[in-house]
């Protein structure tokens, strides 16, 4: 487990994401807010081919976390998406990383910030909803 | 900087607070969020295990020498807190929880009673939420309106807004805070009080701020109704203050029912107590009541002019180390202003920035600091602040803003 | 003796409160008011003193190592007491500052949103002031009824008068103590649950003494609401208890605006947090709540037969030894009852009582106890009550009886 | 200063008022009651002479001061009986015994009792109702 939850790929994609956009035939989309901070996420789904793009408002950590979860979950079916998302929750909370999750790996620090895992688990909720939604 | 603790020693006041020299993530602790609550030093922690070891029974009811005693300690502080503050009477003191139950408690029962259904409350826009929510909810439960005093730019009470918010005579409270949480700006207590005196209202004012800095006389402001926390003041938690004017407070029912607070009780009727006993309903936070009557002590003796001085020399040297930083704003530049500084820092969430001074083990706050419809007026979602104590150093806040630097330097 | 202390090594306890060892008008002390309020363990005192010397900050709003670090002893008390009273979610239980203020909240948002005017709550006749008068004060401002179950000459419940109380179908709420502070009755809170849900209402019971004896298994017991003071149960004031079902929490109303109760706040509208934090507004009774968490651990280890079969002992101990007392009559004979004796004594008043047993160091309670109306229920203007504690010694308890007999010798 | 507030002549008193009944030529009348516990005492006053009785429920303090204040102040002038009260609850509070108060002085162990001082002051209470009432 990685203490540091703000490791360089994290930084990387706060500055510059990859998937700040609409997707092109977004059917769904879904909201997340953070009372604490005002910080807010909203997530536009294309359920065709899983393409998810974000609008977020808000710090490193959830930035680089919705775009992250956006490039993980590309192409996967809706019951794999929920199944990261389990998978991803259980990482944040405990630290331990998971082969299946790839690059979302590098939030595993916030297990010692409890106060900041919404930060990361928020774009989540978005998605979440896009999906039920949808 | 030396000039700065010319008036208290503060690295010798520090070994009084045994957190100090604690360490986190492996840094020594540099604690800048007093203004949230306070750290407290050994002799309020050893007042309250003094009762506990030695002098404790249940307070009023007791005829025993425990009871007794506990009872005279416990009213010894009433005393005290009505020095402190300059009241007329210690009846005009009533011990409650914290800030937030005082103004509920006005709210609750001059709110229904004194205020009428159409009457207006009047807030400023800097309002703690404990002293805008509960206006809200008068206004929703007993019909009073609810309006709002506008800040200028910089963080002061806007007079002109005053004027305009009074100018229908319907308002009959003001209830304003005496130093901003997130601003650091103090009110002109005294001018707001005559404003509204003379326009036939009352003043609440909320000092759970204030009164940590400066020395505080209700009577020479003009206070109705003044209100603070024990543990920003470097009490306990669990026990606040709401001081009174006697002449309201004998004219208020009973907020909370139950033993100590009633003369007689039979079936029928009941019938209340004189204040302050009408308002404190069942066993008090004895305790932290001693606690706070320790707290009192530990800063009297200490001083408000060497308090003040020392928070004043604090503030500047804030201001000017973070003033140099490229991209940090400061928020609020009113004249007369306390030792909390709120920030924000370009590309960098205020969220971030705790999180990564806390890896240097300094700790500030960051959010909204309860009060969400002040951050909408500044045009912020959120700001970090660092707050100031007796105990702080001028050396934490350099560390503040080297530790500001390197987060920079991270998103750079 | 020796077969009371069976299961509880009472004098290896003893040394875990401090005050125990002290003398009082030169003689040692012999502490029989528990029921007012316990002594303090030697470990609530230190984790007191613990959090304030090496983890302390406010709660919730933090995003600092101290801040988290406190936030989570803070709500690891709530999964605590959740366990200690069997609640079926951590948010069931809401923290106030004591038993009083818990009852008070459910009057002033369960009361006045869930209950109408004509509804009727009903109350025994052996309520403590705190579960009398905030029913009053409903009854006063928001016309509902106040009804009176009566007690029996033995002082247990009177079903009867149960039934014609209920028999309307008016009452909606009962809310009665669990144990009487003045005649050491339980009640069976079992059977009134089910009768009160039977008829379609809720049921609210006063456990702020019955906590400190039994185990509560509020989910067995079908609580709606249970409540209790920390202060009573080994721990410190300022901090109580309410348990309500995560339904009912749900559906009220907010009772004290201001921080951490809200979700969102413009100036215009506030939206609640969920319970419990919609009920806890402003700054916790932090450094308490860590203290009730170190109270439960103590009472946990020991454990309730243990404690139980200890206080059942040394009440039929008292309530032999008293009964040899020419001319003192024990008020109630309910056949289950804790450790509270209440008692008169001919030609003797109960203040003369109090007052000649504290100068043989010897603390006993007398007036009213805060339960006005049951005296006149017993045809007396006052008793002396001494109560037990599980630190609680049969030669105590013959003291207490030596004591007595010198006094009516004085009086002969 | 004795410590003691039950003397024997206050235990005695309080067996045995002799100023427990209604003096022939009672023209005002006053009572005092103490919340705490219930007690109760109402004195009756004959204003010509200052014969005063009192009728009393309580404790053997509130007993005991009753019946020594009726026998304190029986003859004396309006402007005597304030005079001796005050001197009266001076005493109480601080343990000082005044020759003036005679008698009075047994309650002075009232002194490290706090809590019981306002059953010896009750009846000074009630008489003073009395005073002002007539
Ligand atoms: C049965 C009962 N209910 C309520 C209370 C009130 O408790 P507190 O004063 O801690 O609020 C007490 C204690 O005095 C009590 O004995
Ligand atoms: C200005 C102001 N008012 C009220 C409060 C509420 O204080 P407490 O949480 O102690 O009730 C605070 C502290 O958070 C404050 O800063």
């Amino acid at each position: 487990m990685n203490a540091d939850p703000y490791q360089a790929l994290v930084m990387e994609r706060s500055r510059k994401p990859l998937f700040a956009r609409r997707p092109h035939g977004t059917d769904a989309e879904g909201e997340g807010r953070n009372r604490m901070c005002g910080d807010a996420v909203h997530v536009f789904l294309a359920r065709a081919g899983m393409h998810v793009g974000h609008e977020s408002e808000g710090c490193a950590i959830l930035l680089a976390s919705a775009d992250l979860m956006a490039e993980a979950v590309a192409g996967k079916s809706r019951d794999e998406v929920f199944e990261l998302q389990r998978d991803f929750l259980a990482m944040v909370k405990t630290g331990q990383e998971k082969p299946a999750l790839g690059a979302l790996n590098a939030l595993a620090g916030l297990a010692s910030f409890p106060a900041r895992q919404r930060c990361a688990t928020l774009p989540w909720d978005a998605l979440s909803e896009a999906l039920n939604n949808g | 900087m030396s000039d700065v603790l010319h008036d208290l020693n503060v690295e010798s006041l520090r070994k009084e607070f045994p957190i100090l020299s604690q360490n986190v993530h492996g840094r020594p602790l540099v604690f800048l969020d007093s203004a949230a609550s306070a750290q407290k030093p050994r002799t309020v922690i050893d007042s309250m295990r003094f009762v506990m070891e030695s002098q404790y029974a249940n307070v009023h009811r007791g005829l025993h020498y425990m009871s007794e005693k506990t009872s005279d300690a416990y009213e010894a502080v009433r005393d005290k807190v009505a020095g402190f503050l300059n009241a007329a009477s210690r009846d005009e003191i009533v011990f409650t929880r914290n800030g937030t139950e005082s103004i509920n408690l006005v709210a609750y029962t001059y709110g229904r009673t004194a205020l009428k259904p159409g009457d207006a409350v009047a807030v400023s826009a800097m309002e703690h939420h404990a002293n805008l929510v509960p206006w809200q909810m008068l206004r929703d439960a007993h019909g009073t309106e609810l309006r709002i005093v506008e800040i200028t730019d910089s963080g002061e009470i806007d007079f002109e807004s005053l004027e305009r918010v009074f100018a229908d005579g319907k308002v009959k409270l003001l209830a304003v805070t005496h130093m901003s949480n997130v601003l650091g700006s103090y009110t002109p207590v005294e001018r707001l009080a005559a404003f509204a005196h003379e326009r036939g209202a009352r003043i609440l004012i909320d000092g759970c701020q204030a009164i940590v800095h400066r020395k505080v006389d209700v009577q020479a402001m003009g206070a109705d109704f003044y209100v603070f926390s024990g543990h920003k003041l470097y009490g306990p938690t669990g026990i606040g203050v709401l001081y009174g004017r006697a002449e309201l407070l004998e004219a208020m029912p009973p907020f909370l029912g139950g033993g100590d607070m009633i003369e007689h009780v039979s079936f029928e009727k009941s019938r209340w107590a004189k204040p302050p006993h009408r308002f404190e309903a069942g066993t008090p936070a004895i305790i932290e009541t001693i606690g706070l009557g320790a707290a009192i002590d530990f800063v009297n003796e200490i001083g408000f002019p060497a308090i003040a001085a020392h928070e004043r020399a604090l503030t500047e040297h804030a201001l000017s180390v973070l003033g140099n930083i490229e991209g940090l704003r400061i928020l609020g530049q009113a004249q007369d202003r306390g030792g909390v500084v709120s920030f924000t820092m370009r590309d960098v969430h205020a969220h971030d920035i705790a999180t990564l001074l806390d890896r240097q083990g300094i700790a500030v706050r960051a959010g909204q600091h309860c009060a969400e419809p002040l951050m909408g007026r500044m045009g912020v979602t959120s700001t970090a602040r660092a707050s100031f104590a007796l105990y702080t150093l001028p050396r934490e806040i350099d560390a503040l803003a080297e530790g500001l630097l390197r987060i920079q330097r991270m998103f750079a």
